[in-house]
This record gives C-alpha cells, sequence and structure tokens, in this order.
C-alpha cells in the first residue's frame, strides 16, 4: 500500500512538484493566500503552534477513543442475540453510531479542508457536518419511538432481501 | 479593453509594486540601480507565457523571498 | 620447502592475474538509473527525470556510490546532498525505487534488467534535483525546544545522572538522526505540513518528554495540546516501515497521546 | 537616473507652478521655507494635483516626453504603458503625494483623472 501511493505520487511528481499547493485544493473552494514555500523565516526561527486548548488536543482524542471501543460490544450485542434487542441499547447504538461517524468526518474536515488554507470554508463545512448530524439525531429520535430502530431496521432489509431471492 | 486581471496576475503587480516601493526606501543615490536590477528581473520572464502556472508559481516565491531579503534596512546599495 | 613456497607464490598469482582479468574481460553490466532533474536557474523548463548508465562491475554496492559515479564521470550538473557516506548525517535522504531512504544505507538492486527511479523526499519544495527545502522542517524541530531543561544542575558540575532503567527509556528514541524520511513519507504531512509537526519532530518531543533528567514536560505536553501539533497522526504507520535506522516512531507518537491522555 | 534627477528637481517646479496658477501668496511662502511634508492637514488643490501627477508622468522614463499629458489621457492606450510600467509610475505618484494606495484601488487605476480623483479623495494627500 505504501510503495503503491509513493509510486503513483512520483507518477504525479512531475506534474505537481514545482508548482504550490494549488493544484492539490479542492478546485471550487476558494483558498487563502499562503507562505512563499511553505515558510516564513530561516531555519533558525522555530515554528509557533497554535496556542493550547485541551478541548480539542487531548480531550477530543479520548472521545474519539471512547466512541470507537463503545461500538464494540453495541454491535457485537444485537449480532449475537440475532436482531432482538432492547430500544434503549438500540437507541444507544444509534447515537455512538452518529458520534463516531461526526468525529469521523470532523477529522476529515480538519485534515482536507484545514482552515489555515480554506478559511471560511472550514467553518462552513464545520456548518455543514453539524447540521447533518442534528438531522440525523432527530432520524434516529423517529426511528426509535415510531418504527423498531436501527437493528430492526437492518434486519427488515436482511429479511425483505431473503425474501425477494425466494420469490424468484 | 478593459480586462479583469487573474489572481495569479495580481499576485505578479503586487510582488512589482512592494519591489519597487522597497526601491525607493533606498538612499536617492542607489534608487537607479534598485530600478534597473528590478527591471532586469521582471524582464527575463516577460516571455512566459500566461498558463505557465507553475512557473510563474514558481518565480513567485522566489521572488517573495528575494523581496524579503532585499527590504532589511541595512541593504542600502547593489551592484 | 622453496619449491612449496614457489609454488604457493604462483598459485597466489594466477588467482590475482585471474581474478584481474575476470573484472577486465566480464561483460559490463549496465544499469538504468532514471533521476529526477529541476534546474531552478531555468524555471520555463519543467522537471523531467534523466537517464544514466552505470557499469556495476566498477561501481560500489550503495546507490550513494552510483550517484557520487555518475556525478563524477557522467553529469557534473547533478546536485545531491551527501555528507558522511555511512548513514549518521541523515543528508542523503531521498526517494529511492518508491521509498524513502538514506542512499547511502541503500544497495543497489543487482539486477540490471530493471530501472532505478531516484527521486528527491516527496511533497516538498525542491531547490534543485534531489535537494528538498528543509526550513519547515527544521523550524519545527526547534519548537519544541530539543534541549534540556531543568532548575537545578548537580554541584560538582559533572554530569545529571539517571538510573539505567530511565535511560533504557530513550533507546529506540535518540538513534534518530533527523533525515526527514519519515515525515515526508506520512500522508498527513504531505496535506498539513505547516501545523502538523510530522513523526520526526514528534519522536523527538516524546524523546525529552520521557528524559528523567527534563522538568519541562508540562510545557512540552501542552504545546501539543491543539487539534494539529499532535493529532493530526493517523496512525498510518508510513514512518515506521520506511525508518532507514529501523526506529518506530509511530510508537513514540502513540506514546506521547497516552500519556497526554491519561493527564 | 535621468528619471531620479527630474524627482529631485519636481517639488521645486510644482511650487513654481502653483505660484502661477494663482494661489495665496502666503502659502506659497511658507512652502519655500518649510518642508513639504509640514502641512498635511490641508487638502491639496485639485488642480494643483492634476500638474503634479503630470509632472511625474513627464519625469518618467518610458512615457513619450513629447506626448500631451491631459486628465483624460489613459496609461495604456494613450501612453502605451504596459501593467508594470502603470505600477511603477502609481508608485512614483505615491512618493511624490507620500500616500500608499492600495493594491484594489491601484489595479483599477486606468487614467490620469481617475488617479487625480483618488489622490484628491484622500486625505493623507500633501
Amino acid at each position: 500500500m505504501f510503495s503503491k501511493s509513493l509510486l503513483r505520487c512520483s507518477l504525479n511528481r512531475a506534474a505537481f512538484h514545482s508548482s504550490s499547493k494549488r493544484s492539490l485544493t479542492i478546485p471550487f473552494l476558494s483558498t487563502l493566500p499562503q507562505k512563499p514555500g511553505g515558510v516564513t523565516g530561516t531555519p533558525n526561527d522555530a515554528y509557533v503552534p497554535p496556542p493550547p486548548d485541551k478541548l480539542h488536543g487531548s480531550v477530543h482524542w479520548d472521545f474519539e477513543r471512547v466512541l470507537a471501543v463503545a461500538m464494540v460490544p453495541l454491535v457485537t450485542l444485537p449480532l449475537a442475540t440475532g436482531g432482538s434487542f432492547m430500544t434503549v441499547a438500540d437507541s444507544l447504538l444509534a447515537s455512538v453510531l452518529l458520534g463516531h461517524v461526526y468525529v469521523g468526518f470532523q477529522s476529515c474536515i480538519i485534515d482536507y479542508i484545514p482552515k489555515r488554507v480554506y478559511g471560511k470554508n472550514f467553518n462552513y463545512a464545520m456548518y455543514l457536518l453539524t447540521l447533518g448530524s442534528l438531522i440525523s439525531a432527530i432520524g434516529i429520535y423517529k426511528l426509535e419511538t415510531e418504527e423498531n430502530g436501527l437493528v430492526g431496521v437492518v434486519t427488515n432489509l436482511w429479511t425483505s432481501k431473503k425474501e425477494e431471492e425466494k420469490q424468484k | 479593453m478593459v480586462k479583469r486581471l487573474s489572481g495569479l496576475q495580481r499576485e505578479v503587480l503586487h510582488l512589482y509594486r512592494t519591489s519597487i516601493r522597497i526601491a525607493y526606501s533606498k538612499p536617492v543615490d542607489n534608487r537607479p540601480r534598485f530600478f534597473s536590477f528590478i527591471h532586469e528581473e521582471f524582464g527575463k520572464y516577460k516571455d512566459l507565457s500566461r498558463k505557465d502556472f507553475t512557473t510563474i508559481e514558481h518565480l513567485l516565491r522566489v521572488g517573495k523571498k528575494k523581496v524579503e531579503m532585499y527590504s532589511k534596512p541595512e541593504l542600502k546599495n547593489i551592484h | 620447502m622453496i619449491m612449496m613456497n614457489r609454488i604457493a607464490k604462483t598459485s597466489v598469482l594466477g588467482n590475482i592475474l585471474k581474478r584481474g582479468l575476470a573484472t577486465a574481460s566480464a561483460t559490463p553490466r549496465l544499469k538504468t538509473f532514471k533521476i529526477y532533474r529541476w534546474n531552478p536557474d531555468k524555471p520555463a523548463e519543467k522537471p523531467r527525470l534523466q537517464s544514466y548508465e552505470v557499469d556495476l562491475n566498477d561501481c560500489g554496492p550503495m546507490v550513494l556510490d552510483a550517484l557520487l559515479k555518475i556525478k563524477n564521470e557522467q553529469d557534473a550538473t547533478l546536485t545531491l546532498r551527501r555528507s558522511c557516506r555511512e548513514g549518521i548525517c541523515g543528508s542523503c535522504a531521498m526517494n529511492i525505487g518508491g521509498r524513502n531512504t538514506l542512499a547511502c544505507l541503500c544497495k543497489i538492486d543487482q539486477d540490471n534488467s530493471k530501472q532505478l527511479k531516484i527521486y528527491p523526499l516527496p511533497h516538498m519544495y525542491i531547490v534543485k534535483d534531489l535537494v528538498p527545502d528543509l526550513t519547515g522542517f527544521y523550524q519545527q524541530y526547534k519548537s519544541i525546544q530539543p534541549y534540556l531543561q531543568r532548575s537545578k544542575y548537580p554541584d560538582d558540575g559533572k554530569e545529571v545522572l539517571q538510573s539505567i532503567a530511565d535511560r533504557k527509556k530513550l533507546d529506540g528514541l535518540y538513534e534518530c538522526i533527523l533525515c526527514a524520511c519519515c515525515s515526508t513519507s506520512c500522508p498527513s504531512y504531505w496535506w498539513n505540513q505547516e501545523q502538523y509537526l510530522g513523526p520526526a519532530v514528534l519522536l523527538q518531543a516524546y524523546r525529552w518528554l520521557v528524559d528523567s533528567r527534563d522538568e519541562a514536560f508540562s510545557v512540552r505536553k501542552s504545546m501539543l495540546q491543539n487539534s494539529m501539533s499532535l493529532y493530526r497522526c493517523h496512525t498510518i504507520m508510513n514512518c515506521t516501515r520506511t525508518c532507514p535506522k529501523g526506529l518506530n516512531p509511530g510508537k513514540a507518537i502513540a506514546e506521547i497521546k497516552k500519556t497526554l491522555a491519561s493527564n | 537616473m535621468l528619471r531620479s534627477i527630474f524627482r529631485t528637481v519636481t517639488p521645486v517646479v510644482s511650487t513654481f507652478r502653483t505660484a502661477s496658477s494663482s494661489l495665496a501668496g502666503r502659502r506659497i511662502c511658507t512652502r519655500f521655507v518649510t518642508p513639504v511634508r509640514l502641512y498635511s492637514s490641508e487638502s491639496v488643490d485639485k488642480n494643483e494635483i492634476t500638474t503634479r501627477v503630470i509632472d511625474v508622468i513627464k519625469a518618467f522614463d518610458k512615457t513619450a516626453a513629447s506626448k500631451e499629458v491631459s486628465p483624460q489621457t489613459a496609461f495604456h492606450k494613450d501612453l502605451g504603458l504596459d501593467s508594470l510600467d502603470t505600477v511603477e509610475l502609481l508608485v512614483a505618484i505615491e512618493e511624490e503625494f507620500d500616500i500608499e494606495i492600495p493594491d484594489k484601488v491601484a489595479d483599477e487605476l486606468k487614467s490620469v483623472g481617475e488617479t487625480v480623483e483618488y489622490i484628491a479623495s484622500n486625505p493623507e494627500a500633501h
């Protein structure tokens, strides 16, 4: 995987190498002007890190891990019981999954639409993500109260497919 | 007649403007040298294609670094 | 006795002669090296791969030997950094055959039917040919304050002592030569190298964090407490895979995350 | 070279011009005595600006000196200046009036009239 990605990169090299980051940015989003050559000053000027912020640092990382670990029993339980699942546990699964997905997408945005390059567009992407998550949260609420939960939906998909096959 | 300038063109003009301003910040007697140096540096790539983005961007980067160097007040003259 | 001596002498002589003749008469094993070339003095010319043929019979075993042979005999304009030629200075880091490594520690594949492609370190601004601009990398290294910080030094003016167990913690960290192979192989570093410190610098950050003699750990920890400096590491582990010195930056970063998480 | 000589001469020339263009005599006297920078509070008269701008243009290396320069003259069309020359000329004018024209404005200035207009609207010009 590693050598492959590097090889691909080296093939593209001729195209982007002396170009700036522009060829690597998302084409329809406006970008901020960047430092010439990615740096200012000499090698003797230290890089200044952003101000310390635990909420976006270790606390955020802990939150990520807790969600990921919590997914394990929540997913294995319904698989083991074969579909019959309590509403409480089911809604817990749905919300933890939503949190997990939210944190994952957040990471993607920080990686690929960084504030340093995209400025306002970074904020817009974050708003969009929050909006989508809120809508999903409402969806989960409806799913749990009016229908038979996330596990129920998955079981339905499973069984209906089988029935279709039987009909054929 | 009025052509909208592209972002890159505007950047080139900005670089040219800053370098000329720096030339004005030097002692009066030495200014012509700075001017002719700037003219020479920009004149070298006058025939560069407008579409040759990668080269223009590279030259802009190099130019900005040079401007940074020449803008130091200790630097008073060039030959 | 004399006879014996004579026989031994002739056989040795014969051997030398034979070997000499063998090397002279053997067909040259020409291997093609494709090397990335770009000249900053002619910026309008696009970067290109230039092919050179080197006779492996007449060349040292390492890629750096071949590069220097090319520079000496074929093309003096080929530009590269090198210094110690024994893997301790970290100057000759480059991308050889798709892998970031030190040219002086990388053996030439003796199969001369295959070409060998040599590029500078990926995703860096290029100064010329195989020389990348590492200014940002050095600035980041400086930002982690890579020196011993403590309020008191021993009264006798001798070294600060530490236990054998404490010293052991630095093994696998202090050997890093800052060649930038790992940082430039990291996709996260490719996207965010202005803000993400990258594996090499984080390995050093950890090296000073675990040093029992250092007292600035709270400062060292707090400067990593943001979303960019440390947490852009997604344990891709390219760093560990590519390290020419066999170190494990990925593990060091994980250890930093653990120390930060538990406080 | 020629230009720099001209530049040192222009302030004197412009003061003479203002004298002939029937301005208050007292002001001219002070102008001879004190350096130009001192009265920044007064806004400068438009005609005076025009003459000074035209002087700078005439002193500029690359303009055909024989050509008549009026407020209607366009830098590119009439004076045959390319974009870089225009930038250089504008910086020379900036120096003359001791102001700094922001990039956005400067990229839009296409003629002598527009430039004079901008300088007149700038309170820091003198």
